[in-house]
């Protein structure tokens, strides 16, 4: 026998219903503030008053960017613990709050917004893909809080609540087709995976090719994580280009260089020059199919300066002997230690205060000494083309003329006028 | 001129790659309308087989010789253990075979990354297999060559088992009709497990192989999946030589497309034409004639 | 008594196979006419034929309008029921819902995305004529084997399907649902035109008015039950062994 | 106890006490942040209900509702860009990430999403006539069950990857950084509170909507048709119509639900639409429980959670879980929470088993 509502109850029921949908349209004409009014600022909720302050690291610990971003958190991590070894930041410890990015750009989104509304934290360090941090970068302009993101990009960006401590495009692309014309480099093939880094930085590089007289035989692209490459190396065989700028992300470097080395093509012949490879992705393409090619980075394990081997003896005594460094966990080594050096002489933790004392901040890295940009919020950065030796390491066989001033948008590049315009 | 070949050796040895990792499935697919999602990690075990056993044997041709045999094994007693686990249980429930093998292979994915790690891992190409050959002015590379005819292999051994062993006989008869061969007295409990442990081998079989030219890591078998799937589907239930045909041709179409756009409209455009194909062939391109309903 | 449908020279080839040779049959309303043959005579082959799901050459006419080439759903609109080998009803539906269902197919867009406010009368007389008044809030699923044969043909009445097409209607059922069975087919046969696939014999002498005997895809004779019991290549071919199997199943 | 819910006063009741829990409890017990977050996880729930729909119903197994619900948070979010640009440019004016990625031109099939009303008919027109289409190409051949749920799946991934493709829709990282939603600040507390109550008086009428069809005679249909397709058939019903109905109506939800994700979260990008989010749909709803009404939004949410509070501290162990979640679920419960109820009874009465495992 159902349970039956005597009609008042039903009645009761009724209005219930009716007077909760009144209350939720009522609270939705309630509205807040529209285009062109102020919002009123979010107050930040971050503790200075305790011994501690707190920071987030963001970074992918599950999914398929987990391979790299986990060797970012551990840079962190270690940056954090030598700082606090020697006295923290502005004599308070400081805590890492760990949040896991999960590979998807939505959870980046999620987590930051957590670490800023309810951990409080003073800045967050981490990201890794430039879909990440586009979808973080509002959450730390609406919540005005700092992002320090430590890995090479495609520029074209500058947030006045994000400090890049990576490569933009002129500390890394740039250079690197330097190289190559210097090289005597007549003419060269592109092949990348179809997302935004490889695309832009394809761009720059045709309109290079354009004002310094260098051939661009063919531009091609493969899905991410594609392993499929018979029809792209037959085309490039067949161009036979002077060299090839590769721009593959992941995975894919894995089919390339095999399919590269069995068509017969070899770094003498027809060198690779590539912007995503480092220590960490040697090992498993193979050293035997990448022996011998090129790679343009600001950082190698093998650079030979005092700070860097501290900084490679530091790691390998926290982490272990096995592991190596490379440059994206360098920059966010970096970026801790340039977060902490800005506090210290603002003298706050305040984000303003951040932001009005970080020009001319810098550090002595394991790279050489980086200075931060006030204007763009990059760091200036020595570019190193680096050959992929039979050890599984990179040597650095060409460097720049101390360090390049960061320019993101390129202005300071006649032909590149036409590529983006400021913001 | 030149391209035109490479294309058309392109087709061919794609097809076979995307066959090596179907045969598997269209085995078990056609066997039990089973959806074994797991078949991608499966393809992923044969690859760190391989792994192990070049970690272990240390020459690369010896080592490579050595895991085809034992990723056979390892890909077949995963996928027996499946079958007797969870799959023997579902048999009346295809679909959610389907969600629970991936639940299953987002384990094994897991797994591997918790063994091996996330960073792919290398195994090296043997000395004979580097390099490539001269045909018809255009370097074809070894290691595809070789995939070629491990394929045509396994075509071969596989069709000459269905056809001339008593055990082949029995799993035809099974997918045939498995009812009428319930009564002739052959018990299909087994002949499942026995499929099973064949379609699962050649999936390590496949792993084994592929990583002459792709990476292994713990996603790879993820990337062979849905390619495999569609292969299967265009071929139709249960069908050797469908698979074959479509294996083929699906890899000659990606070569042509990606010839003339990018390869990731070529994607697209292989499904668009696998909808359309299924308009005019619902049931695939060869189909078994039963005189069951729908 | 009205021809309902005529079936002409109906061919039915599976890969050069031909499961249905030439098979010529008329269904009459006022008669309940048995196929009977041995396995793979082509009798059920025959009835997915005319219903749509076998494809077919000759001609299959129901009132004057040919058939052959319809959908399935299209036949099925013209008036035309089967039932399968194993009854199909829709298990978690209960037995109101089946036969709901089986009434509505021409029922709007509208009148479907609605509840239903009371049943059709049809479908509370087809539940009584039926013998499953009672079972009306029962899931289908749960009852007996042979009530699901029931509610299987009572879906085609409500479905004001004019030719019946049943397979095995009293396979599994015990002696007194056979013979409820029976009248039954008798009595929806008043108006309308039934045939019934079937391997009983004494269920066939009991209830038929015409007999169809198939073999290997082809008529081998038809007419009344005595003519038929007596001719000469029927006993010869076919009765023998299916008195033979039906006393296996008898004992089994 | 539970066939009260079944009555209409009952049906009221339930839905009253929804309003007054989303309405009225969440937005006082919870921060901003949670709020937020609450909101994004309603967005599933909508998604969930749809799928449970067209799969617990229906019997399709749809693994590419991402497709679907991509269309409409890519739809809404062109509108949100250019509604962005217009603002801070004029009208005509480039979205920002067009101009980042030297696009100086606005593409011609751009232009009309300046317009908030057109925004809102191809949220709600494109995805459901592209879902009829398909269905009508698929089903009316008879394309079912695992085939038509690889199908299904491939679409997933060939979509995902063709949006990759586009530069024009922000490539591989998507559209992000909305400003204004339909004129409103989107960085101010009040407003995107007023987003929350939005997504959730969506996610009641979604709920109300997919009640009516399964309690109308179309909702019987549908099941009729899971259970046995060619029974219908041989009915007189065009059984592929009612599967298209179903499957229209799931992706006009998922649709839905992704139009509103977009500025509650503020990025669309591929990877949240592609093969693997596709079937972490699927997750939810058979958690829950696939045939019944709320179950799909009661697991929708809980996975959600779940996701969010165990990937923090063992992102690992949350892999695990999941894969474990697939098996135990559907292996041993596929009605899912929803069906502990009628399992314990069952247990209890040792009666044999009587709703299949639908």
């Amino acid at each position: 026998m159902p349970l039956r509502l005597k009609p008042k109850a039903r009645d009761l029921a009724r209005t219930f219903a009716a007077t909760a949908a009144i209350a939720g349209l009522v609270a939705t004409a309630a509205c807040g503030s529209r285009a062109g009014e102020e919002t009123a600022a979010t107050e930040s909720c971050v503790d200075t008053s305790g011994d501690t302050i707190k920071v987030g690291s963001l970074n992918s610990l599950s999914g398929t960017m987990a391979i790299s971003e986990t060797t970012v958190r551990d840079a962190i991590a270690l940056a954090v613990k030598e700082i606090n070894a020697a006295g923290g930041v502005q004599g308070k410890e400081v805590e890492i709050v760990a949040e896991d990015g999960a590979s998807e750009p939505t959870v980046f989104a999620e987590k930051a917004e957590k670490l800023i509304r309810e951990d409080c934290v003073a800045a967050v360090f981490g990201g890794w893909t430039s879909a990440s941090r586009k979808a973080m970068l509002p959450v730390f302009e609406d919540n005005d809080s700092l992002l320090y993101y430590p890995v090479q990009y495609e520029g074209l960006e500058a947030s006045e609540n994000i400090f890049y401590t990576g490569a933009t495009t002129n500390q890394q692309i740039i250079p690197a087709l330097d190289y190559l014309a210097e090289t005597g480099v007549k003419s060269i093939y592109l092949v990348g995976s179809d997302y935004v880094f490889p695309r832009t930085a394809n761009a720059i590089i045709n309109a290079y090719a354009e004002a310094h007289g260098i051939e661009v035989l063919g531009e091609d692209y493969v899905t991410l994580g594609s392993t499929e490459f018979s029809t792209i190396i037959n085309q490039v065989k067949s161009a036979d280009a002077d060299a090839v700028f590769n721009t593959l992300n992941g995975d894919s470097n894995v089919a390339f260089f095999r399919e590269y080395a069995n068509v017969g093509l070899t770094a003498e012949d027809m060198p690779v020059m590539s912007v995503s490879i480092a220590e960490e992705e040697v090992g498993g393409i193979g050293v035997e199919n990448i022996e011998g090619q090129l790679a343009a980075w600001n950082y190698y394990q093998t650079v030979d300066s005092p700070a860097n081997t501290t900084f490679v003896e530091a790691f390998k005594a926290e982490y272990g002997a096995d592991r190596v460094t490379s440059d994206p966990m360098e920059a966010a080594y970096n970026s801790v230690y340039l977060w902490a050096a800005t506090v210290e002489k603002a003298g706050s933790f305040a984000v303003e205060d951040v932001q009005a004392n970080a020009d001319g901040v810098s550090f002595d890295s394991p790279e050489g000494t980086v200075v931060i940009d006030g204007d763009n919020h990059h760091v200036t950065k020595t570019a190193r083309i680096g050959e992929i030796s039979a050890d599984g390491l990179l040597y650095t066989v060409w460097e720049s003329d101390g360090p390049i001033e960061p320019d993101p948008f390129l202005e300071g590049y006649d032909w590149a006028a036409d590529l983006a315009v400021t913001e | 001129m030149d391209l035109l070949v490479g294309q058309l050796f392109t087709g061919l040895s794609t097809g076979s790659i995307l066959l090596l990792a179907a045969l598997g499935l269209s085995l078990t697919f056609g066997q039990m309308g089973v959806i074994n999602m797991a078949h991608g990690e499966f393809i992923m075990a044969g690859c760190y087989t391989a792994y192990v056993v070049q970690q272990v044997v240390g020459d690369a041709g010896a080592s490579l010789l050595i895991a085809l045999p034992i990723g056979f094994l390892v890909g077949g007693v995963m996928g027996l253990v499946l079958e007797a686990l969870l799959i023997r249980r579902l048999y009346h429930r295809p679909l959610d075979t389907l969600l629970v093998t991936f639940g299953v292979g987002l384990i094994l994915q897991q797994v591997a990354r918790d063994v091996f790690g996330a960073p792919a891992v290398n195994v090296s190409v043997p000395e004979a297999l580097r390099g490539g050959v001269d045909l018809l002015g255009v370097t074809v590379p070894k290691t595809r060559l070789f995939i070629m005819a491990l394929a045509i292999v396994a075509v071969t051994a596989v069709t000459l088992v269905l056809r001339f062993t008593p055990a082949g006989r029995r799993i035809r008869a099974v997918v045939g009709n498995r009812d009428l061969a319930e009564t002739a007295g052959i018990s299909s409990r087994t002949v499942d497990a026995g499929t099973f442990f064949i379609g699962s081998g050649l999936a390590g079989v496949a792993g084994v192989a592929l990583t002459l030219i792709g990476s292994t890591s713990p996603t790879t078998g993820q990337s062979y999946l849905v390619d495999a799937f569609l292969v299967v589907v265009a071929g139709g239930l249960g069908r050797i030589k469908g698979a074959v045909v479509a294996a083929v041709a699906l890899g000659a179409l990606q070569a042509v497309f990606e010839t003339y756009s990018t390869a990731s409209l070529a994607k697209v455009g292989v499904f668009i034409v696998i909808v359309v194909f299924l308009q005019l062939r619902p049931q695939g391109l060869f189909t078994l004639r039963t005189r069951s309903l729908a | 008594m009205s021809v309902a449908l005529t079936c002409k020279n109906i061919e039915v080839d599976f890969d050069g196979f031909k499961a249905v040779a030439g098979v010529d049959l008329e269904l009459a309303r006022g008669e309940v006419h048995f196929l009977i043959g041995p396995n793979g005579a082509g009798k059920t082959t025959l009835v997915d034929a005319i219903t749509g799901l076998a494809k077919y050459s000759g001609s299959v006419v129901k009132d004057g309008e040919e058939l052959r080439g319809k959908k399935v759903h299209h036949i099925a609109r013209k008036g035309i029921g089967r039932t399968f080998q194993t009854a199909t009803v829709f298990e978690n539906l209960t037995v109101a819902q089946n036969l709901d269902i089986a009434a509505g197919a021409g029922r709007s867009p509208w009148t479907l995305l609605r509840r239903r406010r009371h049943l059709p009368q049809i479908v509370v007389d087809t539940m009584e004529r039926i013998g499953l008044k009672d079972q009306a809030e029962t899931p289908a699923g749960v009852l007996a084997h042979g009530q699901k044969q029931w509610l299987e043909i009572g879906m085609l009445l409500v479905g004001d399907a004019d030719v019946l097409l049943l397979d095995e209607p009293i396979a599994g059922m015990g002696h007194d649902e056979r013979e409820t069975t029976g009248l039954l087919l008798h009595d929806i046969a008043a108006d309308r035109a039934v045939a019934v696939v079937e391997h009983d014999m004494d269920f066939m002498r009991a209830f038929a008015s015409r007999v169809t005997v198939l073999h290997a895809g082809a008529v081998l004779a038809s007419g009344s039950v005595d003519d038929v019991s007596g001719d000469a290549r029927v006993q010869e071919v076919y009765l023998g062994t299916a008195t033979k199997e039906a006393a296996d199943a008898a004992t089994a | 106890m539970f066939k009260f819910f079944g009555t209409r006063a009952g049906t009221w009741t339930g839905f009253a006490a929804a309003a007054l829990v989303l309405f009225g409890l969440a937005p006082l017990v919870m921060t901003g942040f949670r709020l937020g977050l609450l909101a994004q996880f309603l967005c599933y729930a909508i998604v969930a209900v749809g799928i449970g729909l067209a799969w617990g119903r229906g019997g399709m197994l749809t693994l590419g509702q991402g497709v679907f619900f991509g269309m409409g948070a890519y739809l809404m979010a062109m509108h949100l860009k250019m509604a962005d640009a217009e603002f801070r440019n004029g009208p005509g004016a480039v979205p920002d990430f067009m101009e980042l990625a030297g696009i100086r031109e606005l593409p011609a099939y751009w232009t009309p999403f300046s317009s908030a009303g057109f925004t809102i008919a191809a949220i709600l027109i494109l995805p459901t006539a592209f879902a009829v289409l398909l269905g009508l190409a698929v089903f009316k051949r008879r394309v079912k069950g695992a085939y038509f749920a690889i199908l299904s799946q491939a679409l997933a991934g060939a979509f995902a990857i063709l949006l990759i493709g586009q530069q024009s829709l922000g490539g591989f990282n998507g559209l992000s950084r909305f400003r204004y939603f339909f004129g409103y600040n989107l960085d101010d507390p009040v407003n995107q509170q007023m987003l929350y109550f939005i997504v959730a008086g969506v996610l009641l009428v979604v709920v109300a909507v997919s009640l009516q069809l399964r309690r109308s005679r179309y909702g019987e249909l549908l099941v009729a048709v899971r259970d046995a397709e060619e029974r219908v058939r041989f009915l007189g019903y065009d059984a592929a119509n009612v599967k298209v109905v179903a499957y229209a109506v799931a992706a006009l939800f998922a649709s839905i639900a992704g139009a509103v994700f977009v500025p509650i979260v503020g990025i669309i990008s591929p990877a949240s639409i592609g093969i693997v989010p596709s079937i972490m749909f699927i997750l939810g709803v058979a958690i829950g429980g696939r045939a019944s009404l709320v179950g799909p939004v009661v697991g929708a949410l809980a996975v959600a959670w779940a996701q969010t509070a165990l990937s923090e501290q063992f992102p690992s162990a949350w892999t695990y879980a999941q894969g474990l979640l697939f098996i135990l679920v559907i292996a041993l419960l596929p009605g899912g929470i929803a069906s502990i109820a009628s399992v314990a009874k069952r247990f209890q009465t040792k009666r044999t088993p009587v709703e299949a495992a639908a």
